[in-house]
């Protein structure tokens, strides 16, 4: 197979893209946030700012070689999840990325590529506050997992296909038949696993700022945290397209993909305002009630 | 040929002869006796020969020149010989074995042994049934006399009990002797057996002649007082009971035998079985060595009874399977009870100080095989006939209590086994090492060995290969040697076997070529890790080679008789290596018992294939047609015995986590495949049939919750070693679950996680097994922080860990990739979600594994630790190399994997554009996706280096800590109990609920051994009692 | 009641150094100061040659402060009330961060105990360069109402370097505001190198910091 | 049904049989037991030599005068039994002999002869 | 309160009573009578609450008096027991065994003002001072504002500590 660079030029601006809205996203969230609780808020450029200054401190320390590969994990996992993810679905199929490489399994597994990375540099970071943190996060995630797996198996069932793009064209042709419509249990499962993955409040207890220092990145700093802070605009921005396509009909243009993954990564944030913080049992016990059985529903529903 | 009359020539004068002798000549007694005796041997022998080369027939022998029944008539023919020799050899060594006892005790001792085998001779070849009264009265006489010879308390009233016992038996002998006159007029047992069909002859009569014969063969439950004299007895004379009188006796029957009709065989087969389970059983509690010789004695016989009862059934195999079994037991019991007054140990736990002199040991061990039946010894073959014949209709009743019964045996024998190799015997009293005691039992273990090979060509007409066992035999011979040179032999004979085999099967078989790469090759590389331990390593290599050469029959076995025998040395020798480990006495026991439990389903289930089939080839499984639900649930539970499946899994955690660094990996990736190969043999063969769906069902839900637990627990332990042991139990989980789907991607995916499971499991097991021994803990919580100190070991484990958990791009998300497909295919949800949430379950105790060994702190003590051994990290990293190839090219085993897997199922395979594999739903390019992640990986790493390559390296205290600093790394270390509030949530799934039901079941069997032996209540009344109502019982049953 | 007296009150009872015995049996030694934390000094980081780049990313830090969350004495009870809405220190790109590896900032929030600026010293040294401080309230400029007790300490410059005083007791929010706004000016005109004077005058500050923490039980620089 | 010295001799063995098993079971002494058990063989003997009677002949023994070689399939009554009995009567004297000297180590051992005393080997 | 406080200078020896309000009431006994005593009153009389040890340092009579403070919640009374021990050997029966919050008490005043308890546990640990090699700091000889001068580089402090005089010659220096 001939090398494609023009493949690899839309890919590089469609990262360019995500990674930007990413942090305007979370800026946008941050200002919200703030107007709830009747505050002015950060200026809408301050993830930039941040960033800037994250990779401008002067000095680092390292704990070893899984140290550096720790974010570096993290970031290939979220790039990774973006290059395997078809962003827009456009007759020309230029913002497919590198999905022709695999499916929807490949997605939800390389999902766990920077988790992994990002425990094990945090755990050679010696703090006990990482280990609790990713011990935390790793059991969360299991939980999490089982409505949207039941949920994808639905879909799988319902389209009859594990590719996102066939799954996105089949929505295709009016808001009717997305599948927020013609799968509701399902879209209501994966949604609530969304709510988990994107770790916001009640299900913040990874990094639980007031009760272990930031969890995980307790050691992180400068450009180790830079590397972090991009990946999570990437990722965010990801997640939110994920469930876009299988949930929402995807996107077609670059304006709709943005009004999507705004609203779909505002529920959470939404729900996040609202709630308090769940203990780690019953986080994981409330993934097991709930989403669950909705999860099963949606399956029974198809099959 | 000797007239049998000089026999009792012999026997009666120099009996007599030295009962008056003067106390000048005692110490001339052995040596006469001695003499006496190998006339006897040279006697059978001289009948023998003439009969084995079939010079002549039976001959009969009448005294006096008298017909019967006015003279006493002897028969001498091919069995007799047969039995002869063995009695006459037994009493030979016997002698041999109490050379200075009779020398030293009263010269009447010698000539009393030399009565008794004269009249169990006589016995043998006696034809007149009054005579045989005669002859049973004088050996209880002699027995008898000898034990009272014995001269301990206990012997004095034990001999008392069989007196008493044996005077009531014969004298029921006497009237039914009295009644056949006197309805038959005549007393030549072959006029009784030629009229038994016209004459009507008194069924009391019969019935009280043989339960008179039964009762000598000691019959559960009415045998209290033969136990008592096993048990206080010298073990010689046991050994002279167990095996020369029982024979006799057993013979005896088997004369009797033409009589019986159809009732009186039921009697038989009720009479025998009722011992073979009834004494077994009340010998699990038994902890006195004797005693339980003679529990075990009293069981074999009493299967023999039941035989003896079969014999209608088992047509021209009757012979072969009696002798077989009888032989096994003559020698094995008469060994062990030699045995026992060798070392002079009542308490079976005692039974340690026999590894003071290792051959004892060994020779314990061919015993307690050789009656548990298993490979090569001639009882395995014999039993195996046993269940054959008796297989079909409603005999399958019987094939359960006969197997049963030999499981219950093999619990205490095996625990016995446990303790000899295991308990420690520093305390213990020394022993002597007589050579004239050694001798015998070193005979008997030859011939045991010899006998097996005779009964193994007997019957397979000479299609087993001997030659691996020969060399295993021969690597027991050079066990002095240091390690290196027999591991380099083992690696060599391996490599030649490999070389043998391996090229043949990838051309007709692609299969079993896997599997048997896995099998020897893998071997081969774990072998590999065996070079760095130092000095003689004595015992492990024979039997590491005895596992794969189980393991290389299984693979090349064509008929169920050569698999079952691969697959019965296979568990014996990874019995013996589990049980190396330092705590494995209880967790070798549990496999062992959990692995001939599941070996005894299989028998039952060739055996049911066998009565319908007539046919032992291993194709003759897809041929059946009746009860293909039992036979394949029989084999499913059988093979899933090995693979640990949910319920079957309690022995796998600790015979895993407790044995030698590289015996893990064996036990572990290599040979739980051997249940997954077997299952796949099934699945080919039967999974045809409509109602395998139906039990494939169930095999997925079994697989699907055996994943879900064994992550589950996995995540929950401490210990490095346990945890590995249960993510085993959870990727067999996958493996059956695939394997149930019976779809080309199901098998797919199972095919494609053996393959991974063995490569990765290998890897952490070689690698944990490693670091353990290094650091000298299982325990992770006292590990942390290794990687600045194993930076190979780390590696290691990190590839091992994401091959496993099935993140891409390495291997294991193959698997997952082709189960998502198969479940979907397969319409399996809700077990498919099951299975991949316990995927995800997976990192939980993978990070915990990597974190809390490697990444942490380092603990004060492991600061010194060097990297793991050279000699672990050569396999390991073959291993790993094995990974990246076929992460980086699946294709290159996934085309041919489906190849062979259309040959099955062709529908659904997938389908391939060069490196992109389209499945009915999915599509996944493996290599594209691994190029992909290595450039990124590679360009986010150099991005990042580029920025931050001037960092402070610090130490491992350099953390922020709430401005305080740590304290101690072993305070700052968080690894004991991290999913603790997991375990609150969803811990209840883990619950030991099959652990409490198999204790709970132990608890039971033990408690009815105990409550139900208290019938032995060592008074000689009870016992003539027991007799009494035992006759009657029987003859209300007869009579109904 | 003799032994007891013998503890020597000065040393870490972990810290000391110990015999232990590895898995092999062999017998070493550990000492934890040398063993387990990292000796290296500081490092004078220089700022970027170019001005133009120097300019912009003194702007980004200036507008990104990260406040470490410490509260030393009294006026740590004025910083919650900055990120209320009344005050929103969110609004100058001030954020509160749980751990100092984060951190920029340093707000010694009033009267500095010996014991007390043992742990602003650890946690100040586990900050990353460039990093700054702004001293909150009287006492940290001399003592305050605590300026002739035994056990605080009178000018806080001699310990670590001072960006920002700001004077008062207490000083109310806007006062910190404006000691924020202050730090920017002095950040973006390139004056608040006071981490690489740290580095510069290493051994100096060492010596004050000696002079009073008798029971100097961690390593010279806590990274 | 008449009375015949074969009938009572059928019935007296019987009885001597129970007798003896009667014995043998309920007593406690191991001399006593020894001796029931004689008793028992004593009954069966009876038994043996009553079943081999037949009415109205006589003992097999070829004296010249009643019983000779040719008749002797018609006068006398059948041997065999009365040759069992002999062997047996001499088995079960070696039997009962070797019975008295356990009895006679026993109770050197325990200075008792209660069999109840004997059960040290038991389960 | 009285009627008590009679039955109690019966067997205790109690020299000096001030009632200091209606509710609390300051007793003296001597040195070896105060265990005694506070045992007596925790175990009959009802004063079950522990409220705190204090001391005063009498420089000028050579004594420390410690303040035993106890309070009996039924009642709503509190009894402070006083005694004055040597100041030259200051030691003080442990009352630890009591209410176990004394020993953190008594480890306060061992640090500040050297007083021993012997017994009690923890005693010689750091409590508030790390790394402190002076005399105790609240003893009264010790000359807290010259330690401050010579550990604490103190900085040169305004001249006039009013400030309208300050403010006046700022403002209106010409004045």
């Amino acid at each position: 197979m001939e090398f494609d660079f023009k493949k690899l030029g839309f890919t590089l601006l469609g990262l360019l893209i995500v990674l930007n809205w990413g942090l305007l996203m979370s800026a946008i969230m941050r200002k919200i946030n703030a107007r709830v609780a009747k505050r002015y808020g950060i200026p809408w450029y301050q993830p930039w700012v941040d960033l800037v200054k994250n990779y401008a401190i002067r000095s680092q320390i390292t704990h070893g070689i899984m140290f550096y590969l720790g974010p570096v994990f993290r970031f290939s996992g979220g790039v990774g999840l973006f290059l395997f993810m078809p962003m827009l679905i456009t007759a020309g199929g230029q913002w497919t990325n590198y999905s022709f490489q695999g499916d929807l399994v490949l997605i939800l597994y390389f999902q766990f590529f920077g988790m992994l990375g990002m425990a094990l540099g945090a755990g050679e970071g010696g703090h006990p506050y990482s280990a609790i943190g990713i011990s935390r996060g790793l059991s969360q995630f299991t939980a999490i997992e089982v409505p949207m797996t039941l949920a994808v198996i639905s879909l799988a069932i319902q389209y009859q296909t594990l590719s996102i793009a066939d799954i996105v064209k089949a929505q295709q042709g009016g808001i009717m038949n997305w599948t927020m419509w013609t799968n509701p249990v399902a879209t209501i499962a994966a949604m609530l696993s969304l709510l988990g993955a994107l770790a916001h409040a009640p299900f913040n207890l990874v990094r639980a700022p007031n009760e272990i220092p930031i969890g995980p990145p307790t050691e992180y700093h400068s450009t180790f945290l830079g590397v972090l802070q991009t990946n999570a605009a990437v990722l965010h921005v990801v997640e939110a397209a994920l469930f876009m396509n299988l949930f929402f009909g995807g996107a077609s243009n670059w304006f709709e993909f943005i009004v999507k993954t705004f609203l779909i990564y505002f529920w959470s944030v939404f729900v996040g305002t609202v709630f308090p913080r769940y203990r780690i049992e019953h986080s994981v016990s409330w993934f097991l009630k709930v989403p669950l059985v909705l999860g099963i529903i949606a399956i029974i529903i198809f099959m | 040929m000797v007239s049998p009359f000089y026999l009792l020539g012999v026997g009666l004068g120099l009996g007599f002869l030295l009962g008056l002798t003067g106390k000048n000549s005692k110490k001339y007694t052995s040596a006469i006796t001695f003499v006496a005796f190998a006339f006897f041997v040279f006697f059978s022998i001289s009948w023998l020969i003439p009969f084995a080369l079939k010079q002549v027939t039976e001959t009969l022998i009448y005294t006096a020149g008298f017909l019967p029944p006015f003279s006493i008539s002897l028969s001498v023919g091919f069995y007799e010989a047969v039995f002869s020799l063995m009695i006459n050899s037994l009493g030979l060594l016997s002698i041999l074995f109490l050379w200075k006892k009779i020398n030293s005790e009263s010269n009447a001792l010698g000539g009393i042994i030399l009565v008794l085998f004269m009249t169990l001779n006589m016995l043998v070849f006696a034809r007149d049934i009054f005579n045989i009264f005669v002859w049973l009265e004088i050996a209880a006489i002699s027995t008898s006399g000898i034990i009272l010879l014995d001269k301990n308390k206990f012997s004095y009233s034990a001999g008392f009990k069989y007196l008493l016992a044996s005077s009531i038996i014969s004298s029921l002998y006497l009237i039914g002797v009295v009644l056949v006159y006197f309805t038959n007029g005549t007393l030549f047992l072959n006029d009784l057996i030629t009229n038994a069909s016209g004459v009507t002859m008194s069924v009391t009569a019969v019935f009280l002649m043989l339960i008179a014969i039964v009762l000598e063969l000691k019959p559960f439950p009415a045998n209290g007082w033969a136990l008592d004299v096993y048990e206080g007895a010298n073990p010689a004379i046991g050994a002279i009971m167990s095996g020369g009188v029982a024979t006799a006796s057993l013979f005896l029957l088997y004369k009797f035998s033409p009589l019986l009709d159809n009732k009186f065989s039921y009697l038989f087969v009720i009479a025998g079985l009722l011992t073979f389970v009834g004494s077994n059983l009340f010998g699990i509690k038994q902890d006195k060595a004797n005693r339980l010789l003679g529990y075990s004695s009293i069981g074999q016989i009493g299967l023999l009874v039941a035989i003896i009862g079969f014999r209608p059934f088992l047509g021209d195999k009757f012979e072969f399977i009696a002798i077989t079994i009888l032989v096994s037991h003559f020698l094995a019991k008469a060994g062990l009870f030699w045995l026992s007054d060798v070392i002079k140990q009542d308490n079976i736990k005692n039974w340690s100080v026999l590894r003071r002199k290792p051959l004892l040991l060994v020779l314990f061990g061919i015993f307690v095989f050789s009656l548990i039946g298993l490979p090569p010894f001639p009882s395995f073959f014999g039993k195996w006939e046993l269940i054959m014949m008796l297989s079909g209709g409603y005999k399958f009743a019987v094939v359960t209590i006969i197997l049963v019964g030999s499981f219950i045996e093999a619990i205490y024998l095996f625990r016995w086994l446990g303790y000899a190799i295991k308990l420690d015997f520093s305390e213990l009293p020394e022993y002597k090492f007589e050579l004239n005691k050694i001798i015998p039992v070193v005979i008997f273990g030859a011939l045991v060995l010899g006998a097996g090979y005779y009964a193994g060509n007997l019957i397979c007409l000479k299609t087993l290969n001997y030659i691996p066992l020969a060399f295993i035999v021969l690597l027991y011979f050079i066990d002095s040697l240091p390690a290196y040179i027999k591991n380099t032999l083992s690696i060599l004979a391996l490599g030649y076997y490999s070389y043998l085999i391996l090229p043949n099967l990838y051309e007709t078989d692609m299969l079993r070529f896997i599997f048997a790469v896995i099998f020897l090759i893998g071997g081969i590389i774990t072998l590999v890790a065996g070079y760095a331990y130092k000095g003689k390593r004595q015992g492990f290599y024979p039997v590491a080679l005895l596992m794969y050469v189980g393991l290389a029959l299984i693979i090349q076995a064509q008929t169920t008789l050569e698999f079952f025998f691969g697959w019965e040395l296979m568990t014996a020798g990874s019995y013996f290596l589990i049980i190396r480990g330092k705590k494995s006495i209880e967790h070798g026991l549990s496999y062992i018992l959990f692995s001939i439990g599941g070996a005894y389903a299989i028998l039952a289930a060739f055996g049911l294939i066998y009565a319908e089939t007539s046919d032992i080839l291993l194709s003759s499984l897809s041929v059946a047609t009746q009860n293909i639900t039992l036979i394949f649930s029989l084999l499913a539970i059988g093979f899933m015995t090995k693979t640990a499946s949910l319920g079957l899994h309690i022995w796998l955690p600790g015979a895993h986590a407790e044995a030698e660094s590289d015996v893990s990996p064996m036990v572990s990736a290599i040979l739980l495949k051997a249940g997954v190969f077997g299952l796949f043999i099934l699945m080919i063969a039967m999974g045809h049939n409509p109602e395998a769906e139906q039990i494939g069902l169930i095999l997925g839900w079994i697989g699907a919750l055996t994943a879900l637990v064994g992550n589950l627990a996995a995540a929950f332990q401490e210990d490095a070693k346990r945890l590995l042991a249960y993510s085993s139990i959870s990727q067999l989980g996958y493996i059956l679950f695939g394997l149930a789907m019976m779809t080309h991607l199901g098998w797919m995916s199972a095919m494609v996680y053996s393959i991974n499971h063995f490569l990765y499991k290998s890897i952490l097991f070689l690698t944990i097994g490693a670091v353990v021994l290094k650091v000298g803990t299982h325990d992770m919580y006292k590990m942390g922080g290794l990687i600045k100190n194993m930076p190979l070991a780390f590696i290691a484990v990190l590839i091992g860990i994401i091959a496993l958990s099935g993140v891409p791009p390495l291997s294991g998300f193959a698997g997952k990739w082709l189960f998502y497909n198969a479940i979907i295919d397969k319409h399996w949800y809700f077990q498919g979600a099951i299975v991949f949430f316990s995927g995800i379950v997976a990192f939980l105790y993978l990070f915990k594994l990597i974190y809390s060994v490697f990444l942490g702190q380092l603990k004060d003590n492991l600061r010194k630790v060097k990297d793991i051994s050279v000699w672990f990290a050569i396999p390991i990293y073959i291993l790993i190399i094995g990974i990246m190839i076929i992460s980086a090219k699946p294709e290159l085993y996934l085309k041919p994997l489906g190849t062979m897997i259309s040959g099955f199922y062709p529908n659904g395979e997938l389908s391939w554009t060069g490196g992109l594999a389209n499945a009915p739903y999915g599509y996944w390019n493996g290599s594209g996706v691994m190029i992909t992640i290595g450039i990124m990986f590679s360009l986010l790493f150099l991005w990042l280096w580029s920025l931050s390559r001037k960092a402070q390296k610090v130490k491992q205290f350099n953390i922020v800590y709430a401005a305080e600093a740590p304290q101690r790394p072993e305070t700052t270390h968080i690894s004991y109990n991290i999913y603790a509030g997991y375990y609150k949530s969803i811990g209840w799934i883990v619950a030991p609920i099959f652990e409490k039901f198999w204790s709970t079941m132990t608890e039971w069997i033990h408690s009815v051994s105990d409550f139900g032996r208290r019938i032995y209540n060592g008074n000689g009344q009870y016992y003539m009692t027991h007799i009494l109502i035992y006759m009657l019982a029987f003859y209300f049953i007869l009579m109904h | 009641m003799s032994e007891e007296n013998n503890i020597n009150k000065f040393e870490n009872p972990y810290y000391k150094k110990r015999i232990v015995e590895g898995p092999d049996g062999e017998k070493f030694e550990v000492d934890p100061l040398k063993d387990y934390f990292c000796d290296e000094h500081p490092k004078v980081h220089k700022p970027s040659k170019i001005p133009v780049i120097e300019n912009f990313l003194n702007w980004a830090r200036a507008e990104s402060l990260w406040v470490l969350g410490f509260g030393t004495g009294c006026g740590s009870i004025e910083i919650p009330p900055l990120m209320t809405p009344r005050f929103d220190a969110f609004r100058f790109g001030v954020q509160a961060r749980p751990t100092p590896r984060q951190s920029n900032v340093f707000i010694i929030s009033g009267y500095l105990a010996i014991k007390t600026l043992k742990r602003v010293i650890r946690s100040y040294e586990q900050m990353q360069n460039p990093k700054y401080v702004i001293a909150l309230g009287s006492c940290t400029i001399n003592g305050g109402m605590y300026f002739d007790s035994y056990n605080t300490i009178n000018r806080l410059d001699y310990y670590i370097p001072v960006d920002i005083y700001i004077a008062g007791c207490m000083p109310r929010p806007e006062a910190l505001l404006a000691g924020f706004n202050k730090l920017k000016e002095l950040i973006k005109e390139g004056k608040a190198e006071k981490a690489n004077e740290y580095a510069e005058k290493f051994e100096w500050y060492k010596a004050n910091q000696k002079k009073i923490i008798k029971d100097w039980n961690m390593p010279d620089y806590n990274w | 049904m008449t009375i015949t010295i074969d009938k009572i001799a059928l019935f007296l063995g019987i009885v001597l049989m129970l007798i003896g098993l009667y014995g043998a079971f309920s007593l406690k002494s191991i001399i006593r037991i020894i001796l029931s058990l004689s008793i028992f063989d004593t009954g069966i003997n009876v038994l043996i030599v009553s079943l081999g009677y037949l009415k109205g002949r006589t003992a097999p023994i070829i004296d010249g005068d009643k019983v000779t070689v040719e008749n002797i399939f018609n006068v006398a009554i059948d041997p065999v039994p009365q040759a069992l009995v002999l062997t047996a009567i001499v088995i079960g004297f070696g039997v009962t002999a070797l019975m008295l000297v356990y009895a006679l180590k026993l109770y050197q051992s325990k200075k008792t002869l209660d069999i109840n005393q004997f059960s040290d080997l038991k389960w | 309160m009285k009627d008590l406080i009679n039955k109690l200078s019966v067997g205790f020896e109690i020299t000096d009573v001030v009632y200091q309000r209606k509710d609390i009431t300051f007793l003296t006994v001597a040195k070896e009578k105060v265990i005694d005593l506070i045992t007596h009153l925790r175990d009959y009389e009802g004063f079950s609450h522990f409220v705190l040890l204090s001391c005063v340092d009498w420089i000028e009579d050579n004594i420390f008096q410690l303040t035993y403070f106890l309070n009996n919640p039924e009642k709503k009374h509190d009894f402070a027991i006083r005694t004055n021990i040597d100041r030259n050997n200051p030691v003080m029966t442990s009352a630890h065994h009591l209410w176990k919050q004394i020993a953190t008490y008594q480890r306060e005043l061992k640090e500040m003002y050297g007083i021993d308890f012997p017994g009690s546990p923890r005693l010689n640990e750091n409590f508030i001072l790390e790394g402190w090699d002076n005399i105790p700091p609240m003893r009264r000889d010790f000359d807290t504002k010259q330690y401050a001068k010579d550990t604490f580089f103190p900085r040169e402090r305004p001249q006039t500590n009013d400030p309208t005089e300050y403010m006046k010659s700022k403002l209106y220096p010409k004045e």
